[in-house]
């Protein structure tokens, strides 16, 4: 309760800031209240209402995933203070849309009830149709923003029309009376369960950008501007897959025959899209679109495995694949606002002209391909472990060998970096970009050692 | 003490390569090259403080649990560290020679504006190859695999700054990934199987399973696919000769003396499973031979000095695997560790001459090399006879044995076997002859430029040659009456193996081996120490109009029957079938993605409407199967 | 004809829903594009009013009332970035915007 | 039976309405029968005992909803054909896709007649559509989704006048 209060107030007072001479501390003063309802998530304080009503619950599943949307978002916000990001909204207005995206995200993360998920996921998409569409007069933006939009709501409505279907086979919205009358049901599942619950999860894979509802991903991420992007495959991807397992673990458990089926497919087809869609780009931005992509392939593997430990392999993948996309964006960005472009040329050198963004940037692809000890490596680990422990053996030899695909075309910005000369002359960082690198890139080295405490908390 | 010296050996190559890393463009070139190497060398101090203070009293194994590094229900794995015998072992092999080819890059490298780089890589491999032979679990010992894949990638690529990133870069990377992944499903398997990864848990719970048990089987077969990829055997060899384009002493170093051999350890490491394992050991002993016969032909007609060499690696290696396959566990190291001196010797000697030519290859245009660089020729004459089986040379010792113990099992892959040495003492004196001895066959600059390589390269080369001369004796077959000091030494891991051949028998199969190696020793003298042949002729038809000139009969019909017939057999599988056939079926996976990758790619048409309608067709197929099941 | 009863319900609502994807579909016209999905909301609303109707439960009802919250929310942003591609290419034909790909 | 007639009347109204929003060339045509087919649904729900919902649903839809949709087509003068003709095969494809996700989700449902049959055969004739039972259940259970829908609104609000306002100068 006390983190929903937080961040609409925040969002409120971010817009109202522009009203006077408080432009200049909207950055500062969104970051004040992130990290504050950082504090709070962590400490637990006031998490749970008698006001919820069954409608969220913050159990250690969400606050576990509310702190990783919140420093995901604090990061991003951070980002904002950058000059040189081109976008015609004014930086007042994507400051609080970002952070009523965020919100929408801890929804995801926290709901109990279908509405709360239907409202999570609207809230966090309204804003981001609005901010890919940032750059209003370049047709590139223009076409992100309506591609986005139109798309997302088409997979909004089969969300919708699932969760009206489930309604009408259980009588309930909440998880926990789903989940208990499919525990009441177990031989036959009416098939007006069965078929809301397929719909259901045709809703969330869309968000999540596994194939084959992934098409907008690519195109969507390449004309948002790159502050956009970076938000997009981070907080965005996190709190889909988030919702997206707290649904299937929560309400859906007992009808895991209906449904592991489909996510193992799905699983596979995305895996093979994003990998080897990533092989044949010339652009470092799309590039990572489709590494989102067959990293949402990854995610779904660990939904596979609903269990013990499960939860915890889900979250250090996700945060292992957030942190280091972060970095790479900001790499992106770094870039862009030296004047280079968004194709991997643009990298070329990178580690003569700015070292410490070139280390970064190598970490963070090493930790995307799985290198041990990187957090990446543990993340797939951990997926791989729990998918081959629940006998979905060929689907993880599957895995293993895309993973294979994905070493080649994650090396190719590490080539550029480091064996290729320089693109240009060498530039400084802004601070802002320095300490999101650093921060991030902590975090992808040090939560090598957070394993241990993932699994024993959650 | 003990546990610091431990800690010690990987951590100061990791310390050299931060340092030389940070600051190696301020230190300058020498400085950072003997940060390195010294770095190294006191890795190999610690390893001999360690073998001193603790190895001769009895002590067998020294574990150090750093810390506990994944702990979950059912499955705990500490940063552990061993150190026992055959990891000892391998410590040596890994600083000492490491030790010397860092001291040797001073040298060579001493030109190029990229020192600092390629030291720190250089550590860094140390590093992980430290790692790899020290973890005393599987999870720790695949950070050490996955690492020196790592490094082993940067440093081929060292001098690749000015070329498209090709196909090819990215085939080796795929065909050694299938090989880890391969790994990586072992490492499952076994930790679903066993409920633990380290080394003595999965050995002494795998005792239980009894020989042949399917599960164990399968373990060993998909670590043995990772072996198989690092340690490049058929199917997975075709990188190798591939990565040759890197620096020379990377090759020395990570292709022949320490990477490549680091899937024989492997399987000497986890012989307590193999052993229980028949089958797998079966398909290891086949793989073996094959790639040792196989790559052995291949080097034959090969005219790169660097190529030569690392399909003459992959043949050894293939030796070594078939030693393994028989269940002679400390043969197949007594291998690794001869190998690593004269294979690391020739690749040194090699890299001088390329040095010495300013950067040329081509064996056609070389010869006669002996006069000009008499350092290198005589410790490339050392490593030649070392690695043709000649006594008492290294490499007759450890081959003997291997021969031994194939004999005992089944003579007929020995007769083949011996098929090889012969192959292999050929190809290595066809290189040696062709190099050194008849005429220079370059230009006149070339000529002019020739010169022995500076003190700092040819001392590491002579402390080499030595090693090749006198690692055998650490070794001595049993008839010598002396003790063979490595397998008593492995004893405490490999247990020990006993032997069954008759003293006459042992006889008989080292002169065979010798009579071989002298035999093609001869040939290979005949045809261009003596003729001056040149291998621009080696395959060409045009030889019929030579022949009809009336030479010696004899000889024509040798060259007629034999010679020719083998240099074609040898041409047209590397032509043919390793080319197009087998490195087509590996590079087909690999070559087949980018392809699949552009599909994908031209599936994203831009088309809205096309993106809505395939959300629809999904959503259609899903619930289609639904209601179908 | 027999009474009226909940099937009767699903199978017109998943009807208008399969209309509405169709036009979608078909359509290039964004505009007549946002129509169907309004279509197809409508369809889920009807399904949901419906079932609270037979089950004599207003959180059905209550959630018809979020979605038309949302819906009129979506719809706002969905004009409004049409008209900001309008004004920047003169049309509100989807054919035009197809040069992100690949 | 006038429950009947009345049902099979409106759900052929909503449904030859919906088929014309799809197919009219003129988006105005479009709109039109849009509000047709949203005053279908209003008489379903009326049908259903849901008055509140159905009046809700007229404010809504057709008051506001249908008002931005003609307002915009009145705004960038769209009321002309400007669709251009599509080939057969695209329009065939686009129903065939839609009519095969039909017969899926029919032939699915269709087994669940029996089950849901029983206790789900007629409307609940008592209080729940009334105004104070769903204000009770809005208010009390669904307060916070309400109130989180505050977020949504304002988020809807900033984005449509950033993306509308024209910027100085253009």
């Amino acid at each position: 309760m006390s983190l929903y209060l937080i961040l609409s107030i925040l969002g409120a007072l971010v817009l109202l800031s522009s009203l006077g001479r408080g432009k200049r501390l909207v950055v500062p003063l969104a970051i004040a209240g992130l990290l504050g309802a950082l504090a709070v998530t962590g400490m637990g304080l006031g998490l749970d209402h008698p006001l919820l009503k069954g409608m969220a619950e913050f159990d250690r599943y969400a606050v576990l995933f509310s702190c990783l949307l919140l420093v995901l978002g604090t990061l991003v916000v951070l980002l904002l203070t950058n000059p040189n990001e081109r976008s015609d909204i004014p930086r007042v207005e994507m400051a609080a849309l970002l952070l009523f995206s965020l919100t929408g995200g801890i929804m995801m993360a926290s709901f109990a009830h279908l509405v709360m998920l239907f409202l999570g996921v609207e809230i966090l998409s309204i804003p981001l149709y609005i901010l890919a569409g940032a750059r209003k007069r370049e047709r590139a933006g223009n076409e992100a923003a309506l591609k986005y939009f139109i798309t997302g709501s088409f997979a909004t409505g089969f969300l919708l029309f699932g969760i009206a279907l489930i309604y009408g086979a259980t009588g309930s919205f909440s998880t926990r009376a789903i989940a208990a009358w499919a525990e009441a049901n177990p031989a036959v599942f009416t098939p007006m369960f069965h078929l809301g619950l397929l719909l259901m999860l045709v809703g969330l894979a869309f968000k999540i950008s596994a194939a084959p509802f992934h098409f907008w991903a690519p195109d969507v991420y390449e004309g948002s501007p790159s502050i956009v992007t970076s938000f997009m495959s981070t907080v965005v991807k996190v709190a889909a897959i988030a919702a997206f397992y707290r649904l299937f673990s929560e309400a859906f458990p007992a009808a895991a025959d209906a449904w592991s089926w489909v996510i193992a497919a799905v699983a596979a087809l995305t895996l093979a899209v994003g990998n080897l869609g990533a092989l044949a780009q010339r652009s470092f931005k799309r590039l990572m679109a489709y590494s989102g992509i067959s990293h949402a392939g990854f995610l779904l593997l660990a939904l596979l495995s609903v269990g013990p430990g499960s939860a915890g392999a889900l979250w250090i993948y996700a945060a292992a694949y957030s942190f280091a996309t972060l970095i790479a964006f900001v790499s992106l960005l770094a870039v862009e606002a030296a004047g280079g472009g968004e194709s991997l040329e643009a990298l070329s050198g990178l580690g003569r002209r700015n070292p410490f963004l070139g280390v970064c940037l190598t970490i963070s692809m090493l930790s995307l391909i799985g290198v041990p000890p990187l957090a990446g490596f543990f993340g797939k680990l951990f997926v791989f472990g729990n998918a081959v422990s629940q006998r979905h053996v060929v689907l993880v030899v599957f895995a293993v060998v895309m993973s294979a695909v994905g070493m080649a075309y994650y090396m190719r910005p590490i080539i550029q970096t480091w064996l290729r000369p320089p693109a240009g002359s060498p530039f400084q960082l802004s601070t802002s970009q320095a300490w999101v690198l650093g921060i991030a890139t902590a975090f992808v080295v040090l939560l090598a050692a957070a394993p241990v405490w993932v699994m024993r908390f959650l | 003490m003990k546990n610091l010296l431990v800690v010690l050996i990987p951590l100061l190559p990791l310390l050299g390569f931060a340092v030389s890393g940070l600051f190696g463009k301020r230190l300058g070139k020498s400085a950072t090259g003997l940060l390195a190497s010294g770095m190294v060398l006191l890795s190999f101090l610690c390893a001999a403080a360690l073998a001193m203070l603790h190895f001769r009293t009895g002590d067998s194994a020294i574990v150090v649990n750093l810390f506990s590094w994944i702990r979950m229900p059912g499955l705990s794995i500490p940063m552990g560290l061993l150190v026992d015998p055959l990891s000892l072992m391998m410590v040596f092999v890994v600083t000492g020679i490491g030790f010397l080819i860092h001291v040797y890059s001073i040298g060579y490298m001493h030109d190029d504006d990229g020192v600092a780089r390629f030291f720190s890589y250089l550590n860094l491999f140390t590093f992980f190859m430290l790692v790899l032979v020290l973890a005393d679990n599987f999870a720790v010992l695949f950070i050490g695999w996955e690492g020196v894949g790592l490094c082993s990638y940067l440093l081929i690529g060292f001098w690749f700054k000015n070329h498209a990133f090709n196909g090819a870069a990215v085939k080796a990377f795929v065909v050694n990934r299938i090989g880890d992944a391969g790994f990586l499903l072992g490492l499952f398997l076994m930790a679903m199987t066993f409920g633990s990864l380290s080394f003595a848990e999965v050995f002494s719970r795998a005792a239980s399973f009894g020989s042949g048990a399917p599960a164990i089987t399968l373990i060993t077969l998909f670590l043995f696919i990772g072996a198989s990829g690092k340690s490049a055997q058929i199917p997975l060899y075709t990188w190798l000769p591939d990565a040759m384009a890197g620096p020379t002493p990377v090759s020395a170093l990570i292709h022949a003396a320490t990477m490549v051999t680091a899937g024989v350890y492997l399987v000497i490491r986890s012989n307590a499973l193999y052993a229980l394992a028949p089958l797998t050991m079966a398909i290891i002993a086949a793989v073996g031979l094959a790639t040792a016969i196989w790559a052995g032909l291949i080097a034959l007609s090969q005219r790169d000095i660097k190529k030569v060499l690392a399909y003459s690696t992959v043949s050894q290696l293939g030796f070594m695997f078939l030693a393994l396959g028989m269940g002679a566990w400390s043969t197949g190291f007594f291998h690794v560790f001869t190998h690593a001196f004269f294979k690391a010797l020739l690749f040194l000697g090699a890299g001088s001459v390329i040095h010495a030519l300013s950067g040329e290859q081509d064996i056609r245009r070389m010869g006669g090399l002996r006069k000009a660089l008499p350092v290198t020729y005589a410790t490339m004459l050392a490593g030649t006879l070392a690695i043709a089986g000649i006594p008492p040379f290294a490499g007759f010792f450890s081959k003997d044995e291997i021969f031994a113990k194939v004999f005992e099992h089944a003579p007929a892959l020995w007769a083949i076997a011996l098929a090889g040495a012969f192959v292999t003492s050929f190809y290595m004196f066809r290189l040696f002859f062709l190099v050194f001895h008849g005429e220079f066959r370059g230009d006149a600059t070339a000529k002019h430029h020739l010169h022995e390589s500076p003190k700092v390269m040819t001392a590491p080369l002579v402390v080499l040659a030595l090693g090749a001369l006198g690692a055998g004796f650490a070794g001595l077959p049993e008839i010598f009456g002396a003790p063979h000091w490595i397998s008593d030494f492995l004893a405490p891991v490999t247990g020990r193996g006993e032997s069954h051949l008759s003293h006459a028998t042992e006889w008989m199969l080292m002169g065979a081996s010798v009579a071989t190696g002298l035999l093609a020793l001869l040939f290979a003298w005949v045809r261009y120490g003596v003729k001056g042949r040149v291998p621009a002729e080696d395959a060409s038809v045009t030889g019929v109009a030579r022949w009809s000139l009336g030479k010696f009969f004899i000889d024509e019909l040798y060259d007629r029957a034999i010679v020719k017939p083998l240099f074609r057999f040898s041409a047209w599988i590397h032509d043919v079938l390793d080319r197009r056939g087998l490195d087509g079926a590996v590079g087909a996976i690999a070559g087949i993605s980018p392809w699949l990758g552009q599909q994908v790619r031209l599936l994203q048409t831009g088309n809205t409407a096309f993106y809505l309608f395939a959300m629809a067709l999904g959503v259609f197929l899903i619930l289609f199967v639904a209601t179908l099941r | 004809m027999g009474p009226i009863t909940l099937d009767h319900y699903v199978f017109l609502s998943a009807a208008l829903f399969c209309l509405g994807v169709a036009g979608v579909l078909i359509r290039r016209n964004i505009l007549v594009m946002f129509m169907s999905l309004e279509i197809m909301l409508n369809a889920v609303n009807l399904l949901l009013g419906s079932i609270a109707a037979f089950r004599g439960d207003a959180a059905g009802q209550v959630f018809v009332f979020f979605i038309m919250l949302v819906a009129a929310a979506e719809i706002a942003v969905g004009l409004a970035v049409m008209v900001m591609v309008y004004r920047n290419t003169g049309s509100i034909d989807l054919k035009d915007l197809s040069n992100l790909k690949w | 039976m006038m429950s009947s007639i009345l049902f099979y009347g409106l759900s052929t109204l909503l449904f030859a309405a919906a088929l014309l929003v799809i197919l009219s060339r003129n988006p105005i045509h479009s709109a039109l029968w849009l509000v047709t087919a949203f005053f279908a649904v209003a008489g379903h729900y009326v049908l259903l005992n849901a008055q509140f919902l159905a009046a809700v649903h007229v404010i809504v839809y057709a008051g506001a909803i249908m008002v931005l949709f003609l307002f915009t087509i009145m705004l960038l003068n769209l009321n002309k054909e400007t669709e251009p003709q599509h080939s057969l095969l695209v329009k065939l494809a686009g129903l065939v896709a839609g009519g095969m996700l039909l017969v899926v989700m029919v032939g699915a449902l269709r087994r669940s007649s029996a089950e849901t049959a029983s206790d789900l055969a007629t409307v609940h004739s008592g209080t729940v559509g009334l105004v104070e039972t769903l204000g009770k259940v809005l208010f009390r259970d669904f307060l916070l989704p309400f109130e989180l829908s505050s977020i949504l609104f304002l988020a809807a609000l900033v984005g449509a006048v950033v993306l509308g306002k024209k910027e100085l100068g253009e």
